[in-house]
């Protein structure tokens, strides 16, 4: 995981990018909720959040490239979930009548829109703020404060964790004179427990040393986060529209189609 | 300001069978510069891993007057900078400037003030400019200078230096004792650099098997032939290289 | 083994999202500052493994490691499940930010039955270490399917499921050997 | 047996924006006994990293004739052993004995001749009796000596040290400048601990800022004041020292 893939299009400047983290998580909290509450088997709602969603992309300038290839990695799962409904329904036993079937693939579809309408929502989310300023927002929103020093802990030891691995390939190769003679996989299988056992004390030893220069639980940072009154002003606007679409397009709905 | 610290009968092992301090007992002064000498593996850093209650002996250790326990934790740590043999050990912050900052933030600095602190510490170590490197990313001497800031930047009583000039070239090295030689501190430094540490200490104790076996002003001490070499501390092989080279 | 936002039921979600904020206190009550690091980095090894993804059965899998979380860390597994999770999401959209608890309390079981199994010293270690592996994924994937059938799916969900059989076999055998490489390195590591 | 090494204009950067070894040229004699020095930051671990292939210039390197490249990898590290500056990039086995049998079984030797290795390799550095112990769980001193261990155990034709002495304890440095004097073998050692160096090397190269600037005797070398100032290598400190204590 290299900070360059984390963090890569967060240092564009757009109205998105210049959100607090805070405002930022809870908005696209909700926002998330919103589509993801929509009633199933709904397709036309879909009609009003799609193109919100892009709008917001194309706010963040974010290239779309971008956010397709990181929705590429969880695309199968929710590709697979959303066609498993039918599916699931099919492989069960029980009598369904025809209609019922077609239903369950409105379903399906209506799953995959969602997932896939709040997945974008999550990577814009996270790819328009730096990781490390997302955490610390979520622990100034009163994340659990355990959670709080754990998640800061977490982002030093993921790297930590890398080092080891890197020392390790590092230590292992400038000794590796031909093919392996011993089992590859007692030779795997010791680096990947030692890369494990050391990062584990050493994660002990580096917070040994976080205690001994006063650390008692919070992480002390020189960048104050601080929200003005109008920057709400987007994020407002932003769900009371979305709010709207939802409980009017039932109506519309309804007026369409009965 | 300086601050006294007191050892009585310490004792510690890691595992049952291999006891690595042994009833060690030391006084030290406030403002007094301290070496200790010994083999590796004779108990130096295990000793200075216990003035900050990073680990747990039995025995007493006072600072300043100041029992070393579980409650008094907070109080002595912003007494007692340790400065570690690996500064692997050491370093967890992203960038430079932020493992820097950390120690004075923690203790309560103002934002000015850690800011002016941090320029200091790099600057006292020859770091100016890599402020926004990753620590991780340094050579060793590098590293071992940016562990050095993280304690000066703290501005201890009590400092504890373990093996502070290993992988430092020698115009650093100069440049450090000299700083510790200006610090106005009581200073405990463990190196198996013996020159330098003959320049920065007024006093050496040797450690041998984790027992103290000698104690006295650094003059006697290293002059004491006898006893150097049997804690491993010949110098003869280097006096022949110098009289040769220089 | 993560669900995504949008596939389940919201109402499931949120429920499950207060019981895990509450676990997570349960959890944590009277952590010392001795076991904070260690609960760091299990959340990371736990995010790290997750990373590590291999074939399998036509999908790929990745390894979960609940088992040895619950075997380090005991009843204190789950905050660090909970922050590994919530960096899944926030960075691989692993699992949404509303199905967060969820996938918590998934996992989190996993990492519990395996504790439970562990500390009941009645049978060998190695048996109770490879059970351990087993319930860390097979327990978080019956959850699944439970919430899956409270959302609507049909029966026939339980059968993607046996896909998961395989992994935690997989898994089980790659807790014993790092139950057996913990006990010889770094006996303490193990509760 | 030894084997010679070529270095042509070799030039590296870790990232973009800084060139850390620029056009670097360097040849050494089969069995010749190579010392680079210079300032902590001037690229000495970088150059000896690309020594066998873990690093990958710009340039050539060839050891024994042998161009240093990916499908000659396994070759060149049959060839050359590299002895990391931090013992912590070195030693990745649970146990002390399993880490330094690891090079041996790779070569394909037998068990026995393995076994002979590592005991032979463990008693040059000290560590009779740590056959079992858990790497990580050593002292810095020691760890550092089994990660000498580990090479010593491989017998390798080139073998290059990056700060053999830090952390050893002055017995220790004398042993093991013996070692070194006594190695059948291509040497290219990397210290600032510049007296061990002088016994142990009889040519220096001096690298400032990614450059060669001065390559000759040691003599020359150490004798050139001016050179040794401006690349942080003064000694005069150290003389003092000396004329005060012995
Ligand atoms: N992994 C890395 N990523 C980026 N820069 C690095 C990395 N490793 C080293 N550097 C930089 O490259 C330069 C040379 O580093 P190198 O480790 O070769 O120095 P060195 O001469 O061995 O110093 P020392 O005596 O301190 O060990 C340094 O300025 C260092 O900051
Ligand atoms: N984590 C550990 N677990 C078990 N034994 C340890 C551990 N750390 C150190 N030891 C042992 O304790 C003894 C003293 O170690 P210590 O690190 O204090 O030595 P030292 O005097 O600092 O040596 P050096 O000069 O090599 O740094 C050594 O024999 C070492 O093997
Ligand atoms: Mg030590
Ligand atoms: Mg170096």
């Amino acid at each position: 995981m290299k900070h360059s893939f984390l963090d890569k299009y967060s240092n564009l400047d757009s109205p998105v990018h210049r959100l607090d983290p805070r405002v930022k998580t809870v908005t696209a909290l909700i926002l998330i909720i919103i589509i993801v509450s929509e009633t199933r088997g709904a397709l036309f709602p879909f009609l009003f959040y799609i193109p919100v969603v892009a709008v917001l992309v194309a706010v963040s300038r974010i290239p779309w490239s971008y956010i397709l290839k990181r929705c590429l990695i969880v695309a199968p799962f929710i590709l697979l979930t959303a066609l498993f409904y039918p599916i699931s329904n099919m492989l069960a036993s029980d009598y369904r009548p025809q209609g019922q079937y077609n239903h369950d693939y409105m379903v399906g579809l209506s799953i995959f829109l969602k997932a896939y309408s709040a997945l974008i929502l999550l990577i814009l989310l996270t790819s328009s703020a730096k990781f490390h300023n997302l955490l610390l927002g979520l622990r100034k929103l009163k994340m659990p404060k355990l959670i709080g020093i754990i998640s800061a802990l977490m982002y030093r030891y993921v790297f930590l964790i890398h080092d080891e691995i890197l020392k390790t390939n590092m230590a292992r190769d400038s000794r590796t004179t031909g093919k392996l003679k011993m089992s590859r996989l007692k030779v795997f299988g010791n680096q990947s427990a030692m890369v494990f056992i050391r990062s584990f004390e050493r994660s002990q030893t580096l917070y040994n040393s976080m205690l001994s220069r006063g650390f008692n639980g919070e992480f002390p940072s020189m960048s104050k986060l601080s929200v003005k009154g109008k920057e709400l002003l987007l994020p407002g606007v932003l769900i009371f529209l979305m709010l709207v679409i939802r409980l009017a397009n039932q109506n519309i709905q309804n007026y369409l189609f009965n | 300001m300086a601050a006294g610290v007191k050892i009585e009968k310490l004792s510690f092992s890691y595992t049952t069978d291999k006891q690595v301090l042994k009833e060690v007992s030391l006084e030290i002064n406030p403002g007094e510069k301290l070496g200790i000498i010994g083999r590796s593996g004779a108990g130096k850093s295990t000793l200075l891993l216990h003035l900050n209650g990073i680990l747990n002996g039995s025995g007493h250790i006072s600072i300043d007057g100041i029992k070393v326990e579980k409650r008094s934790l907070y109080q002595v740590r912003k007494k007692v900078g340790l400065v570690f043999q690996n500064p692997d050990d050491q370093l967890f912050n992203p960038t430079v400037e932020e493992d820097v900052a950390f120690g004075p933030l923690n203790f309560g600095l103002s934002c000015e003030e850690t800011k002016k602190r941090v320029r200091d510490a790099l600057r006292a170590m020859n770091l100016e400019g890599m402020e926004k490197s990753v620590s991780h990313h340094l050579s060793l001497g590098e590293r071992k200078r940016v562990a050095l800031a993280t304690v000066l930047a703290m501005q201890p009583e009590v400092i504890a230096f373990d093996e502070p000039f290993s992988s430092l070239d020698p115009e650093m090295v100069v440049q450090l004792i000299d700083i510790i030689q200006k610090l106005d501190a009581t200073l405990i430094v463990v190196s198996q650099s013996l020159l330098p540490m003959l320049a920065c200490c007024s006093r050496l104790a040797v450690i041998r098997d984790g027992v103290i076996v000698a104690d006295g002003t650094t003059r006697e001490i290293v002059t004491n032939r006898e006893l150097m070499k049997s804690s491993g501390m010949d110098l003869s092989f280097y006096r022949e290289l110098f009289r040769d080279y220089f | 083994m993560h669900i995504s936002d949008g596939i389940i039921d919201i109402n499931v979600c949120i429920a499950a999202g207060a019981v895990s904020i509450g676990l997570v206190y349960l959890s944590g009550r009277n952590t010392s500052v001795e076991e904070i690091p260690r609960m760091g980095m299990m959340g990371a090894a736990l995010f790290v493994a997750s990373l590590i993804h291999f074939p399998l059965a036509g999908t790929s899998m990745h390894l979960g490691l609940f088992g040895i979380a619950g075997i380090i860390l005991g009843k204190r597994s789950f905050p660090p499940v909970f922050a590994a999770l919530l960096f899944q999401s926030l960075i691989f959209q692993h699992g949404g930010l509303v199905t967060l608890g969820v996938n918590s309390i998934n996992m989190g079981a996993g990492a519990f039955a395996a504790w439970l199994i562990w500390k009941s010293a009645f049978m060998n270690e190695n048996i109770r270490a490879l059970l351990a592996g087993f319930l860390g994924i097979i327990i978080p994937v019956l959850l699944m399917a439970v919430e899956f059938r409270l959302s609507g799916y049909g029966r026939g969900i339980v059968y993607l499921f046996s896909v998961y059989l395989l992994a935690a076999g997989i898994e089980s055998i790659i807790t014993l050997g790092a139950v057996r490489f913990i006990r010889k390195v770094k006996p303490g590591l193990l509760t």
